[in-house]
C-alpha cells in the first residue's frame, strides 16, 4: 500500500567511521568511555568486560560478529553477561580472543558460553572452550542458540533431506540469544551453578522461535551497496542478520499484514495451549524507526490474544541488528513462572536495564 | 630419547622448531598473495590477509614468549593462528597445536612428528566435518599423515604426498567452505588451503635438513 | 575517505506502517502495550501518561511533533515527565490536547511545560497554559529549549539583523530537551515546586547547546523520498530534526573530522573555563547505528578532554531522532555538582532507565 | 440585556450563536476545497484540510456538549479549533474563545459583539505578530472590528469591510506563515485565511437576520 512501485533504484550509504578497519575497537573504544561505570575494554585481549567482575558467581560470556549491535557488548552488566567477545564485522572472533575472555571472566564457579548458531562462530567457541579447560582447568559449558525458523530444516521446502543428513549447519542464532542472557544472566547473578544456569539457557533456547522480514538490506560499512536489493513493491522473508537473502520475497503489504506473515508461522511451530503465555521480542533489524516497531508490537500483540495467549513480556526495540537494515524480527518465547521470574530479575546494562 | 625411539626414517637436525617457524614466516610473506588470489576465484578472497595476518601474530608471539623448544615456538604459531578469524585461523590454530604437543623433548623425535601430523588431521576433520575429496586442507593433510605413518617413510615423503594431494583438488568441486557455494566455479582452481598445507609440510622436510 | 562519489543516486524508503494516518496513534497504543506498568494511552485525548499517577509532585508535561522517537512518549515514567503530548509527524500537538494533557497531569502543585522552540509547538502550548490557568486554575510554567546553535542568529553569518529585530523564531529545540527532562524530572520527584524546577529548566536550557550533521535526511512515512538529498561526498552541516537543510555543506570526511565539525563551534560558544565538567549528549539521528554513534563519542570524548575539560556524563544513543535520518547530533552542557546529582537521580522510563 | 445596551445599530436574531456555528459548517463544508487551494498556491496547502477537520470537531463537540447558548455554541467552535493543527488551528481557536465570552445573556449583544470581534483580532495578533498588510488573517479581521466599532455600524458593514480587506491580500506579499516563504509567489493570490474570515462575518451579519 505504502511501497512506491517500480524497480528499485540504487541506495549510497556512506558511514560515520574512520579507517572501516579501526571501526569496531575504535567503537568498543567509545562504549566504554560512555559507560566506565559499567564497563571496560580490553583492547589488548580484544573483549569488553563488567567494570567491577563479580566474584563467585557463574560467569557468562557471549559473543559474535559486529555489526549486531547492541548486541553482546552492551548486554554487558549486572544481571546479564560478564564478557562480550566482539569480532570483526560479521566475522566470529577468534578461539584465542574468545580463550582469554573465558579466562579473564572466571571466578572460580566456570564459565558458561552462549553461542549464536554460526559455523565460525561455533568453532571458535569449542576451541577456546578445550584451552580453557585443557590449560587452565576452567570448567565450561555451552548454549547454543538456534531461534531462527526461516532456517529451520524440518520447515523449509528448499531443504533436500540429503544435505540435512549431511551435517547441514541447522537454524540461526538470532534475537532470541537476548533472552538466554538475560535469564542466564538473572540465574547466575542469583548463585546458581554452571550446569544449572546452562540447563536453563538450553531450556530458553529449545522454545524460543524467531522469524524477521526487510523492506531493505544493511550496508557493510566501507561499501556503498545494501547485501541484497528489492524491488520497491517486495519484502524479504525469511532474512538473517547478516545481509543472507531470505526464505521467500512477498508483495510489499501493510505492516499488520507483514508482522502476521512472521508471527502464524511462529504460532504453528511453538503448538502453544490456549492460556499460555510468551515473552515477545519486537526487534528492529537497524533503521527500522520507533513509530514502525510499535506499530508492529501492536499487530503482535493483536495476533498472539487472537489465539487465547497472553503476552506476558513485551521487549520492543533494535536489540540484534544487521547494520542499518531496515526490517523487523519477530521472537515468541513461551514461558512459565519461573523463566518470568528470572526475566523480571534486575539488570543493568547499556541496553537493558530494570 | 635417542635415534633408537623413531618409526621414521630421518633424524631431525637440530633447532628444527625454530627453522621450520622461521621459514614459514618467510616463506608465506611472499606466497600469501598467490594463495588470497585462488580463494578469490573459488572462495571468498580472504585467505591471503588470514595468512599474512597468522604469521604477523607468530612473529609477536615469537617476540614476547621467546620461544626455545619445538614445542614453544610450535605454540607460537599455533596461538598466531588461533588469534586469526576465517574458517583456516582456528583449523591451523588447532593443527598446529597437536603439532605443538607431539614432542616430549625440547626437539620432537620423527616418530613423534608422524603422530603430531596423524593428531592435527584428526582435529581438522573434528571442527571442519571434511573428508578427502572435499576440496579442502584436508586433501593433502591427509595422505601427508598417511605418507608419514608408512614405517622408515621422511618428512620429504611426506611432502610428496600433500603436493600430490593439493594437485589433485583442481579437478574436483568443492564441498565445504565457501568455495561450496560457487559449485562448478571452483572446478579448475587448486584449494588455497591445501595448497597451504603442502608448503608447510614441505618447509617441514627442508627444516629437518 | 568512505564516500562513494558521484551525484546522490535515488534512495527509495518504504515504511513498516498501515494507514500512514494511523501511524502515530498505532504506535502509541503499542507502546503502551509494551510498557503497560509504566504508560497508559489515552487515545481519547491523544496524550500518553504514567500508568501510576505520582501524587503531590510538580508534573511535567512536554510534546512536539511525532517523528522524534524516543522522544517525549518514552520519557514518561518515574523521574523524568508526567505526561508526553504527540503530534501528526513532525506537526505541533493541538492546543486541545495540550490543554487536556495539562488537566490530566495536575496533580495540585502545579504544571511545568517543556517546549522545544518551534512556531506551532510555542503557540498551542501558550494556548494551552492560558486554558488552564483561566477554566481550571491549573497553576503552569514554562521552559522554552533553544539549544541549537546551528539556528543562533548571533553565530549564523546568513542572518539578516533586520529580521531578527522582526522577532525571528530564535535557536530550534533539539536535543537538550532530554537532558531538561531528566534535570527537572529529578527535581519535582524529590518534592521541589514549580518555581523551582521550573527555574532549573531554564538553566538547564539557557546553558546547552547543540550541533547535527547529516549524510541523509529521514523520509516522511508515505513518502518514498528523503526531505533533501546530498551528493554522495557531501555532509549537511546544521541539520534541524525536521527534514531542514541545514547551515552548510561540507565535503565528507572521517568520524574524527566531521565530528570536530560540531564540537568545536559548541566548545566556542560555551566559553567553558580549564577544568569544568560537561554531560555529552551523542544521539543518533534515527538510522545511525551504534558502531558509529560510538565512534563519534570516542571522537567528543578526546576533542573535550584535549581542552582540559571533563566529560561527567555521557549518553550516547539514538533519543531525538528525525524518522530515519542518518546523521548525529553533540549537545554539551556544562555542569555544576547540584545539575550532576539531579542527572544522577534515578530514572524509570522505557528510553531512559537508571 | 435589551435594545438600549447596545451602541451598534442592528438587533441580534434569537438562536444567533445557533445559526452561525450551523451556517459556518454548512459553508466550509462546501469551501474548505477553494481556500485549500488558495493555500497550495501561496502556503503549504494544508488550510483545506485543517478548516474540513475543525468544522468535523465542531460538530462533533456539538454532539456531545448539546450547546444551547451563544457562548456554548461558539465554545464548540472555539474548541474544534483548538483540536486542529496549523497556524489557523489555534489561531482561530482563540478568535472564536474571545468570541464565545463576549456575550453575559443567552445570545450577544451587537456591541458585545463588537467587542468580542476586537478581543478575537486581539488574541490573533498577541499569538500571531501579524499587522494589517502582512497578507494573513488579520488583514480581514482588522478592518471588520474597526467598522463594527465605529457607532450605529452593522454586522453587514463589517462584513463588507472584510471582504475588501480578503481582497486586498492579492497585489501583496506574504510577510508572515508559510506563505512568507514563497516571496513574490504569492503576490496575485488572495490570503486563504483572509477569505475566511470575510466569509465567516459575512455568516455572522446574515445569522444576524
Ligand atoms: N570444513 C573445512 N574443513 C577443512 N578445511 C576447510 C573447511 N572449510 C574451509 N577449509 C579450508 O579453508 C580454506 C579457506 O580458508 P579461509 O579463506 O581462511 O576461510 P573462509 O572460507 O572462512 O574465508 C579453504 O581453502 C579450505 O582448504
Ligand atoms: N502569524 C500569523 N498571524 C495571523 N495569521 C496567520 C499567521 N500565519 C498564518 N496565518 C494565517 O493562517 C493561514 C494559513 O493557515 P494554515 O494553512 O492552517 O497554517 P500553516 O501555515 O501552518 O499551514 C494563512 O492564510 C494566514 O491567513
Ligand atoms: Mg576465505
Ligand atoms: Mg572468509
Ligand atoms: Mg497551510
Ligand atoms: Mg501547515
Amino acid at each position: 500500500m505504502m511501497a512506491p512501485s517500480g524497480r528499485g533504484e540504487t541506495v549510497v550509504r556512506r558511514s560515520l567511521a574512520n579507517d572501516p578497519d579501526d571501526l569496531v575497537a575504535e567503537a568498543l573504544e567509545g562504549l566504554a568511555l560512555a559507560h566506565p561505570t559499567l564497563l571496560r575494554y580490553d583492547a589488548e585481549h580484544g573483549f569488553v568486560a563488567r567494570a567491577a567482575p563479580a566474584p563467585d558467581k557463574v560467569a557468562l560470556v557471549s559473543g559474535g560478529g559486529s555489526g549486531h549491535e547492541p548486541l553482546h557488548a552492551s548486554f554487558v552488566g549486572t544481571g546479564m553477561l560478564d564478557v562480550a567477545v566482539p569480532g570483526a564485522v560479521f566475522a566470529s572472533p577468534t578461539a584465542l580472543q574468545l580463550y582469554e575472555a573465558t579466562r579473564a571472566a572466571d571466578a572460580g564457579r566456570g564459565v558458561l558460553h552462549i553461542v549464536k548458531n554460526y559455523t565460525g562462530d561455533v568453532i571458535n567457541f569449542t576451541i577456546a572452550r578445550e584451552l580453557a579447560d585443557e590449560d587452565d582447568a576452567v570448567a565450561t559449558e555451552v548454549v547454543l542458540v538456534d531461534d531462527d525458523l526461516a532456517t529451520d530444516p524440518a520447515t523449509d521446502p528448499a531443504t533436500d533431506p540429503a544435505e540435512t543428513d549431511d551435517g547441514g549447519p541447522g537454524r540461526r542464532g538470532t534475537a532470541a540469544v537476548v533472552a538466554v542472557e538475560k535469564i542466564c544472566g538473572a540465574a547466575a547473578e542469583a548463585g546458581a551453578d554452571l550446569a544449572t544456569v546452562a540447563a536453563l539457557g538450553r531450556r530458553v533456547a529449545g522454545r524460543a522461535r524467531s522469524m524477521a522480514l526487510a523492506l531493505t538490506a544493511g550496508t557493510h560499512p566501507g561499501e556503498s551497496r545494501p547485501a541484497f536489493e528489492l524491488d520497491g513493491d517486495e519484502v524479504e522473508l525469511g532474512v538473517g542478520i547478516h545481509g543472507e537473502r531470505g526464505r521467500s520475497r512477498v508483495p510489499m503489504a501493510s505492516a499488520d499484514e507483514l508482522t502476521s506473515l512472521l508471527v502464524e508461522p511462529l504460532l504453528a511451530s511453538l503448538e502453544l495451549a490456549r492460556g499460555g503465555g510468551v515473552v515477545a521480542i519486537v526487534n528492529g533489524l537497524g533503521s527500522t524507526y520507533p513509530l514502525e516497531l510499535h506499530v508492529a508490537a501492536r499487530a503482535v500483540h493483536r495476533l498472539v490474544t487472537a489465539q487465547g495467549l497472553r503476552v506476558d513480556r513485551f521487549l520492543v526495540g533494535s536489540y540484534v541488528t544487521s547494520l542499518d537494515m531496515h526490517g523487523v524480527s519477530v521472537t515468541l518465547l513461551p514461558v512459565d513462572e519461573e523463566l518470568l521470574r528470572l526475566w523480571d530479575a534486575p539488570v543493568r546494562t547499556p541496553a537493558l536495564t530494570w | 630419547m635417542n635415534a633408537s625411539d623413531t618409526t621414521a626414517g630421518d633424524e631431525l637436525a637440530p633447532g628444527f622448531g625454530r627453522t621450520w617457524t622461521e621459514s614459514m614466516i618467510a616463506t608465506f610473506a611472499v606466497e600469501a598473495a598467490r594463495l588470497g588470489e585462488l580463494d578469490r576465484l573459488s572462495g571468498d578472497g580472504d585467505f591471503g590477509r588470514n595468512l599474512t595476518s597468522a604469521y604477523a601474530r607468530v612473529e609477536q608471539e615469537v617476540a614476547t614468549a621467546r620461544p626455545r623448544t619445538y614445542r614453544e615456538w610450535l605454540t607460537c604459531v599455533s596461538r598466531g593462528f588461533l588469534g586469526t578469524g576465517g574458517t583456516s585461523g582456528p583449523l591451523f590454530g588447532m593443527f598446529f597445536r597437536e603439532l605443538a604437543r607431539c614432542a616430549q623433548g625440547d626437539e620432537p623425535t620423527p616418530a613423534e612428528l608422524g603422530a603430531g601430523l596423524a593428531a592435527g588431521l584428526a582435529v581438522v576433520q573434528r571442527y571442519g566435518q571434511a573428508e578427502v575429496g572435499h576440496k579442502t586442507m584436508v586433501d593433502a593433510l591427509s595422505p601427508a599423515a598417511d605418507a608419514l605413518a608408512v614405517p622408515g617413510a621422511t618428512l620429504r615423503d611426506a611432502a610428496a604426498a600433500a603436493a600430490r594431494g593439493a594437485e589433485s583438488t583442481s579437478s574436483i568441486i568443492a564441498r565445504r567452505g565457501r568455495a561450496s557455494y560457487v559449485g562448478e566455479a571452483s572446478r579448475g582452481v587448486l584449494d588455497p588451503g591445501a595448497v597451504a598445507v603442502a608448503l608447510i609440510v614441505q618447509l617441514a622436510a627442508d627444516a629437518a635438513g
